[in-house]
């Protein structure tokens, strides 16, 4: 059984290989040959899974060592996989999701004459994600976690010739790599101090080490997670990923590459219950970019931007809930499941619609397309429902037990993060109504041409791009993007009564993750009752604002906050301003350094030698009588010295 | 001075004598300068008698198999064992011969011979009224652009005098390094500058700067020599001899010889430091040691290119012969007080010749100022005061003249309608025109600038080496930067050989006889050899690193 | 008397040759100049020898002389020859070749 | 006596060279067959020799020592450790792609004198280098290698400046202009950096008395040759320094990018993944050999002048206009990491920094090679000259940027390895230098992306609208290389077994060992 792990890999892996290399003679079969690997990897999850489910919940952990990779003395980095039910967890996730988008994608990029390469980059995302909850050390992650940032560099930029798409993806890249610095040191920390960088080890050196060191190292995981998963302060680089096709989106920036970071943490769990200092950061990272991501999905027009920002918020919910150490472990990656359901389906919905629309993504341009589209409507509404957290629904239960967690933590703490939770459950049913309603409901704004909106800098429709204005014909996607959608509906609308009947869940993880269910300060129902209301006044309020009055087609100016909150709270001017204006000023002035001044003080030498040859010259004048008297001289001064060393 | 020295003086004059023993000198280990003098005054009678026509074969025949009897003569008493076991002082103790005196002399016969290759090339300049003519004048009395000078190249007269002045010379440079006393040092020096003082005045083109540069020669080697003389007076009084061992006796003070008379006025050891540094200064001339170095660049500009070869192969060889022969066995006890003063003497070589050519523009003053640079490196080596120190310097000397004549007779080809193109800028791109003479030349700049696997570089590091040993590796310190500046000229050089586009008008490159083939070939040959295995001419000049006193 | 005195005649013989040698502008001249420093040479070898009793400094002056004559033979041959090209035996002028 | 498989291994090339130059002016293209298989022969024989090397056999095997010039105490001493064999390994690997890639680089443009045969000089001359750069990674006696590391400058010099870029800005006469300097600078610098190493070796020639490394190891390892610590301090200047230029270390870098930016790409790729070797790999074999004690003492200056290089390389890299000069800023960085990683004196340190010598060969021939390939297109080696190139040559963008993702290390390629082992090399005796050098890593991603993004992507410029994609000898020469950063970054035990013994021996030559992990410390 141990021998099929690595084949989980390898199959996508072969798929990539096989499309990037093959050229033009396989553009004809190339998304059948991907989504098939896919597929299989898929099939072979399934059968592990089987397998596991059959064993006793202690002996389920599989392993598969390869061979050894970097043998360097006490540097020892080995190409091995662990295969443990939170891996499974995610193994099945990302084949499933996975198998599922590549069927999307078939009909989604039917026009794109490179789709053959799309299915190439989604197949080596596919293996590389794959590679990162498989490896069984922090090394091999790291090429697991490096290999999804490359994938989603040439996804977010794979329409290279929109200026917009590449420089996307190079803000991707060069953010994550920041959060690879993180996980960089962090793996050098645990080779300084353990020796070794393995999960096993490392996780049992745990014990032997000062809490300051574990701090540290947590700490440097955390900066790599918010890399990856787009908390606070790496967050910036999400939004823009929405330049990437609306699959990426959906796979790659909602299901599962984003969640990264989510395992990392819970992964190493270990070493954040040993140190709750670090687990604290966590938790107020969570906190903040729940609130955070929440605030931009309600100021944004663009559907893309606006369920990424819900996307991020989501992801915080889920580092807030890994930041609140066992209490909360099991249910960051339950409501990280269950988010991989509707969130993948809520994209995909955007993505029909945009199929539908030519491509628009401004929702004051779209409106009442429920009769269009309906199976899109439907998928779009529980997919809704799921994720504002819907009694009875998946989203309910996860983002519900979250909440509890959160005031489990206890004390003033627990009572800020499990508010701001609340808080952000309100928020979420308000912008996800909003998003709801602009779409589906209301007039058909579509009709009539638009008028470029000043408003809206930082989304830019394909609309505009396309020059003159045809009313577009919205109808229904096909089949190949319809079944999807409904297979993942079923997901966001049972996942997560199926997990949480009997803690069926719990159960499952707990031997990887461990859990306890805290002390609560309020019990689970009222809980449950304060989330419904706030649920409520969310939606509320935005229907009020959505659903009663016409949306305007142009986006009015809006408060100030609304106006930040529209340019993702300003931080890409920051970023602008403090990185990008004082980095190039930085390299301006040290090419002219490295020019002027280092270079110069050779090329300096070099010429004085030159002015002092050139003054020397100036003796030899050409007069015989000029030449003795240097003779003379040198005569006397010799004599002189001659008979001064004696003197001395 | 009282009547009765005076007196005493007469009766040691008037004392009957019973027999006069004549001298003993032995011809056998004089041979190798016997022959070349006499070479040399068989050539002034064949000047007298043989028809004009014919003149040229005879002298360059001559020469030729004179240097070349020389030389043989020389391995003969060097396989003798005249240069280690048997080393000797020889015709009364004016003439030592001991490895040293051999390995110069083999050296300096060397380079003679190759340069009377190139004295003897004909194919270069343009053919003259159906005559060929070499680089000399062809009637060194008339005046240039006069008619009778117009007559005498019409006649086809050329100045086939160059070939006894010629052996004159190398038969003063085989005595120089090997006299034994300073009178014998004196005579030699004078007979073999006076010959190179007129070589100087008879090239064919640019005969006005030829003229120049024999007038300031000859002023300044005068002059030079003058101080010498009064140096080596000095010595004489101070030592009461002018035999080397004598006065390296007296100078480690194993014979007293203190007049009281100087003692008391001027103390003793002044007329000996005096003297010293007068004749030392003398042959720092003679090397073109800063600061008695600016003769050089213009002499060897103005110069016949073969005679400028010639010059600055052989000359250094022979003054740096004798400067070695002088400092190691006449003032080795004075060590301590010429030391300081060969450092400064050293440095300011180095430097100033390395500095200096950095901006030049004609390629023969380059060579002048470049040959400067090179006698700072073996006065480091001189400085050395070891017997790895001696020997360096030779293995250096050999090294350097083959590469000068070498460089020299390369230059040669490089002509114009003015005759030789000396001036840099007509060297633009001569590695496009003629690869081979740019790749040739371009060897011997590597061994100036001493790179590895060239002479250039086993000679600098011999010394370097010795210097080191010897405890003056601030001097190797100086003399690593002074190669990095020299360096630059060196590689400006190629860059414009190889670099820079040729010039339509540019030089041509003509085509030598085998006679400067030979001369360029053996160069080559000889610097890629000791550049790549020096290892039997290291051990010849280890050997031959011992002064016989 | 006391041989040092010759010295210093000769010394200051050798000085006044070399200070001509670096005054005087005509090539003529100065070469009677290094004739003069010669000849002082000669002054201080003589009185050596007298003052060490043996003959070596006399036979030396003997030798100078005749070196002396070589260089005059020499020497006048290419200062004539320079002057008849540029009719002016003047040192300064012949400055073609500098720098 | 056994066959002299390393002369061989350095005869074959240099007689190749005479042989390539002797070919006749019009048969161009037979001159060029005759070095790409001479090079290709050759590294059949540098296989031979690693085949041969045994891992765990002697400290320098294959040796040969025949007496040379004992006047100098000088002999004629081959013989390879591991990390050797890696180089001359790479080295032999690299040339054929070199000659291949710049088959045209050579021919002349106007054939005028029959006499000047720029062809066969050029190849001849690389045949040449390699020979000489050959010699110096097997050269076991001081002044052996300080022969070969000063030859080699002479071809390498005539290759820069005799067969500059066509793709220049400006007019011919300045393009020479510029190239020359280029030139002369690479030169001078060398020479400079040579010759107070001289000054070195003859100091060393003084305290020891001969130039045998491993004697002279040996016998300041038992003791009986001791220096004083001053001497030794300065002879190890004097060394350190030469290598430091050809390195480059800052700030002695300068030459790198003007002599990369003139030459032509495989030249340049000669320059910066062969020739500079020679000084890394030199700091590992003599300073941390002959000068233990020194080299610890100057470990903290010149472990801040490599972290300066790394950061300051990435910097100019990502402030370059013009797309050759950026590699080399990149190369000058990687190369801090290089020395870095010997200075840090930890196993993990010096088997990266070596690893790190053939992986940094192996991606920067890869992505110069291709930019070579691209500026041969267009003419022009400025970056704004270009852009959306991947849209209509996608196989040459493709190549460029995995060799791009090369520079920047991307985990699962070659250079990751070593650059990890590197940082965790430096980081577990210095942790402060490890942190701030990985800044280095966002840095590089930061200028191969912005290189990548700015010539490849975004809307198709006219200029390049026609320009074909990679040709069939150009995907022979990339498609090995990308093959092989694939291979080294998923499986690079081959070199690090090789490597691994040889640092083992050097660690113990400067009496080092790694700091213990505190957990095993504290048990």
């Amino acid at each position: 059984m141990e021998n099929l792990i690595a084949l989980l890999v390898a199959a996508p892996l072969l798929g990539a290989a096989v499309l990037l290399c093959g050229g033009r003679r396989l553009d004809a079969v190339g998304h059948w040959i991907g989504t098939v690997l896919a597929a299989v990897s898929f099939v072979i999850g399934v059968v592990l899974f089987a397998d596991m489910l059959g064993k006793g919940a202690e002996e389920r952990e599989m392993a598969q060592h390869l061979f050894s990779w970097v043998p360097v003395e006490s540097f020892q980095a080995d190409i091995a996989f662990q295969l443990d039910q939170l891996s499974m967890t995610f193994v099945l996730l990302i084949t499933g999701v996975g198998s599922l988008i590549h069927v999307y994608s078939i009909g989604y990029m039917e026009h794109d004459e490179r789709r053959r390469r799309f299915f190439g980059y989604l197949n080596l995302f596919l293996a590389a994600m794959l590679l990162l909850v498989l490896a069984d050390n922090y090394l091999l992650l790291y090429v697991g976690w490096e290999g999804v940032g490359l994938a989603s560099y040439l996804l977010i930029g794979f329409w290279q010739h929109k200026p917009s798409a590449a420089t996307a993806a190079k803000k991707a890249f060069l953010v994550n790599r920041v959060g690879d610095m993180g996980l960089s040191i962090a793996i050098m920390l645990m080779f300084a101090w353990f020796g070794t960088f393995a999960f096993g080890p490392v996780l049992e050196a745990t014990g032997e080490t000062s809490e300051g060191k574990l701090t540290a190292i947590g700490l440097m995981l955390l900066l790599a997670a918010c890399g990856k998963s787009a908390q606070v302060p790496l967050q910036s680089w999400l939004g823009d990923a929405m330049e990437g096709p609306t699959p990426v989106s959906a796979l790659i920036h909602a299901a599962t590459m984003v969640t990264a970071g989510v395992y990392l943490i819970v992964r190493s769990a270990d070493i954040f219950n040993a140190a709750p200092d670090a687990q604290l950061v966590v938790t107020v990272v969570g906190a903040v970019t729940l609130l955070f991501g929440a605030i931009v999905g309600c100021a944004k027009d663009d559907i893309k931007k606006a369920l990424a920002g819900s996307t991020m918020s989501q992801i915080g919910y889920m580092i807030l809930a890994a930041g609140l150490g066992p209490i909360g472990y099991v249910f960051a990656i339950m409501h990280l499941v269950t988010h991989g359901f509707f969130k993948a389906g809520l994209f995909l919905g955007a993505g029909s619609v945009m199929h539908g629309m030519n491509d628009e993504v401004d929702m004051r341009r779209y409106g009442g397309l429920r009769k269009y589209m309906p199976i899109t409507f439907v998928t779009f509404g529980l997919g809704y429902l799921a994720i504002i957290g819907f009694p009875g629904l998946s989203g309910f239960f996860s983002k519900d037990k979250i909440i509890e967690a959160a005031f489990a933590k206890g004390g003033t703490e627990g009572w800020i993060l499990g508010s701001v939770a609340l808080l952000g459950a309100a928020i979420t049913a308000y912008y996800m109504t909003r998003v709801m309603l602009m779409t589906f409901f209301g007039e058909e704004r579509w009709r009539h041409a638009p008028t470029p909106s000043p408003a809206e800098p930082s989304a830019e429709p394909a609309a505009e791009t396309r020059g003159e204005y045809e009313v577009p014909h919205p109808h229904e996607s096909p089949k190949s993007m319809t079944i999807p959608m409904i297979v993942l509906a079923f997901g966001s609308v049972f996942a997560g009564g199926f997990f949480s009947i009997g803690d069926r869940f719990m159960h499952w993880l707990e031997p990887v993750t461990g859990h306890d269910h805290g002390h609560a300060p309020v019990s689970a129902m009222t809980v449950t009752l304060a989330t419904m209301v706030v649920l409520v006044i969310g939606a509320g309020i935005a229907y009020v604002q959505y659903g009663r009055r016409p949306v305007p087609a142009l986006a009015p100016r809006g408060s100030l906050l609304t106006r930040a909150a529209r340019r993702d709270l300003l931080q890409d001017d920051f970023n602008h301003v403090v990185l990008v204006r004082g980095g190039e000023h930085l390299t301006r002035s040290l090419v002219y350094v490295d020019h002027s001044l280092v270079d110069g003080v050779v090329n300096g030498t070099a010429a004085s030698m030159g002015g002092l040859s050139g003054r020397l010259r100036k003796l030899q004048n050409g007069y015989a009588r000029s030449y003795a008297v240097s003779m003379f001289g040198g005569a006397a001064v010799l004599i002189a010295v001659t008979l001064l060393m004696r003197a001395v | 001075m009282s009547a009765v020295a005076v007196h005493s003086l007469w009766t040691m004059a008037a004392d009957p004598i019973e027999k006069i023993d004549a001298p003993k000198i032995e011809y056998g280990q004089l041979s190798p300068t016997l022959i070349v003098i006499g070479a040399a005054i068989i050539g002034v009678l064949v000047e007298a008698f043989v028809p004009r026509k014919s003149r040229y074969y005879a002298q360059v025949f001559l020469s030729v198999v004179a240097l070349a009897a020389a030389f043989a003569a020389v391995i003969g008493l060097a396989a003798g064992g005249y240069g280690t076991t048997k080393a000797k002082i020889a015709a009364m103790g004016a003439i030592a011969v001991d490895g040293p005196a051999l390995f110069l002399q083999g050296t300096i016969l060397l380079a003679g011979l190759l340069a009377v290759f190139t004295f003897a090339e004909r194919r270069l300049d343009p053919v003259a009224h159906g005559n060929r003519v070499d680089s000399f004048a062809a009637q060194a009395a008339s005046v240039p652009g006069s008619d009778s000078e117009k007559a005498a190249v019409k006649a086809g007269f050329t100045t086939t005098e160059a070939y006894p002045l010629l052996l004159f010379a190398v038969g003063g440079m085989l005595i120089f390094p090997s006299a034994n006393d300073l009178l014998t040092l004196f005579i030699a020096l004078e007979v073999f500058s006076l010959p190179l003082y007129l070589l100087c005045a008879v090239a064919r083109r640019k005969r006005i700067m030829s003229q120049e540069a024999a007038v300031k020669y000859f002023l300044l080697g005068a002059f030079a020599s003058a101080f010498t003389l009064f140096g080596i007076a000095l010595l004489y009084g101070y030592a009461g001899s002018v035999s080397y061992a004598t006065i390296a006796q007296v100078v480690d003070g194993s014979i007293e010889n203190v007049n009281p008379a100087l003692a008391d006025t001027m103390g003793n050891d002044a007329l000996l430091l005096i003297g010293a540094a007068m004749v030392v200064m003398g042959l720092l001339f003679k090397v073109g040691a800063v600061p008695f170095h600016m003769w050089t660049p213009d002499v060897y500009q103005g110069a016949p290119t073969p005679v400028t070869g010639f010059m600055a192969a052989a000359t250094k060889v022979a003054a740096f012969g004798a400067l070695l022969r002088l400092l190691y066995v006449v003032l080795p006890g004075l060590r301590w007080d010429w030391r300081p003063v060969m450092w400064a003497v050293a440095i300011v070589t180095m430097l100033g010749g390395a500095i200096v050519a950095i901006t030049q523009t004609d390629i023969k003053r380059l060579l002048a100022y470049s040959s400067i640079a090179h006698a700072g490196f073996i006065l480091a080596g001189v400085i050395a005061t070891t017997a790895d120190g001696v020997s360096s310097v030779l293995f250096y000397l050999a090294a350097y003249s083959f590469v000068t004549i070498g460089a020299f007779a390369v230059v040669t080809l490089v002509r114009d309608a003015g005759g030789e193109a000396t001036h840099l800028s007509k060297w633009a791109g001569l590695g496009r025109r003629s690869p081979l003479v740019a790749a040739v030349f371009a060897v011997f700049l590597l061994a100036f600038a001493g790179i590895p696997l060239t002479s250039g570089f086993a000679g600098k590091f011999a010394v370097f080496k010795a210097a080191a040993e010897g405890g003056a590796g601030a001097l190797v310190v100086v003399g690593v930067i002074s190669s990095a500046i020299a360096a630059f000229f060196y590689i400006r050089v190629i860059v414009l050989m190889f670099f820079s586009e040729p010039k339509p008008e540019g030089p041509t490159v003509a085509v030598p006889s085998p006679l400067t083939m030979t001369a360029i070939g053996v160069g080559v040959a000889v610097t890629l050899v000791l550049g790549v295995a020096p290892q039997y001419f290291l051990e010849l000049a280890g050997q031959a690193g011992v002064f016989v006193r | 008397m006391n041989p040092v005195n010759y010295l210093y005649l000769a010394a200051l013989l050798f000085t006044i040759g070399a200070t001509g040698v670096l005054i005087r502008r005509n090539a003529i001249v100065v070469f009677m100049c290094v004739e003069l420093m010669l000849n002082a040479c000669n002054l201080a070898l003589v009185a050596f020898s007298r003052m060490h009793g043996n003959l070596d400094g006399q036979i030396i002056a003997f030798f100078t002389m005749v070196v002396a004559a070589a260089e005059v033979v020499v020497g006048l041959a290419i200062i004539v020859s320079l002057f008849r090209t540029r009719h002016s035996a003047s040192v300064d002028d012949a400055s073609l070749m500098k720098l | 006596m056994s066959f002299p498989l390393l002369t061989a291994t350095a005869a074959l090339p240099a007689l190749g060279a005479i042989a390539t130059a002797a070919v006749p002016a019009a048969r161009r293209t037979a001159a060029k067959w005759l070095a790409l298989l001479v090079s290709l022969a050759t590294l059949v024989l540098a296989l031979v020799v690693l085949v041969r090397f045994d891992p765990g056999g002697d400290r320098y095997q294959l040796t040969e020592s025949h007496a040379w010039i004992a006047d100098f105490g000088v002999r004629y001493e081959l013989g390879v450790d591991g990390i050797g064999v890696a180089l001359i390994a790479l080295t032999a690997l690299l040339i054929p792609f070199v000659i291949l890639a710049g088959w045209h680089d050579a021919d002349p443009q106007e054939t005028g004198s029959t006499r000047w045969r720029p062809t066969q000089g050029f190849f001849a001359l690389i045949l040449a280098v390699e020979a000489m750069v050959i010699l110096s990674f097997e050269a076991t006696d001081v002044f052996l290698f300080y022969i070969f590391f000063e030859a080699m400058l002479i071809p390498m010099y005539f290759l820069i400046g005799g067969f500059g870029d066509r793709a220049h800005a400006g007019t011919d006469e300045n393009a020479a202009a510029q190239r020359s300097y280029a030139a002369v600078k690479f030169l001078l610098y060398n020479l400079v950096g040579g010759l107070i190493m001289l000054a070195a070796v003859i100091g060393l020639y003084v305290v020891a008395g001969n130039f045998s490394l491993q004697e002279i190891a040996e016998a300041r390892a038992n003791g009986t040759l001791d220096m004083a610590t001053n001497t030794e301090r300065w002879l190890f200047l004097g060394f350190f320094f030469a290598f430091a230029v050809k390195a480059p270390l800052w700030p002695l870098h300068t030459w790198l990018p003007n002599a990369m930016g003139e030459a032509t790409a495989p030249v340049a790729v000669l320059i910066t993944a062969v020739v500079d070797k020679v000084g890394t790999f030199a700091m590992l074999r003599f300073c941390l050999q002959l000068f233990p004690e020194a080299s610890k003492w100057a470990t903290p200056v010149i472990l801040v002048l490599a972290l300066i290089s790394i950061v300051y390389g990435a910097l100019l890299a990502v402030g370059q206009r013009d797309i050759k000069r950026l590699v080399a800023y990149a190369s000058i960085s990687h190369f801090g990491f290089i020395i870095m990683g010997i200075f840090a004196m930890t196993s993990q340190g010096q088997s990266g920094a070596t690893l790190y010598m053939v992986n940094h060969g192996i991606s920067t021939a890869a992505l110069m090679l291709v930019a070579g390939f691209l500026i041969s297109r267009r003419g022009s080696r400025l970056i704004a000259d270009y852009g959306g190139v991947q849209k209509v040559a996608p196989v040459l963008a493709g190549t460029f940027l995995i060799g791009g993702l090369a520079t920047l290390s991307l985990p699962g390629l070659a250079p990751f390895v070593s650059e990890f082992l590197v940082l965790v090399g430096t980081f577990t005796r210095y942790p402060v230098i490890g942190i701030i050098a990985t800044f280095g890593i966002v840095l590089a991603a930061l200028y191969t992306l912005v290189l990548y993004q700015r010539t490849m992507t975004g809307p198709v410029k006219p200029e390049v609208s026609a320009m074909p994609d990679l040709r069939v000898r150009e995907l022979v020469v990339v498609a090995p290389l990308i093959a092989l950063l694939i291979f080294l970054g998923v499986f690079p035990k081959p070199v690090t077994e090789i490597v691994n013994p040889a640092v083992e021996h050097t660690m113990s030559d400067v009496q080092k060992q790694d700091p213990k992990p505190e957990v095993e410390a504290a048990k």
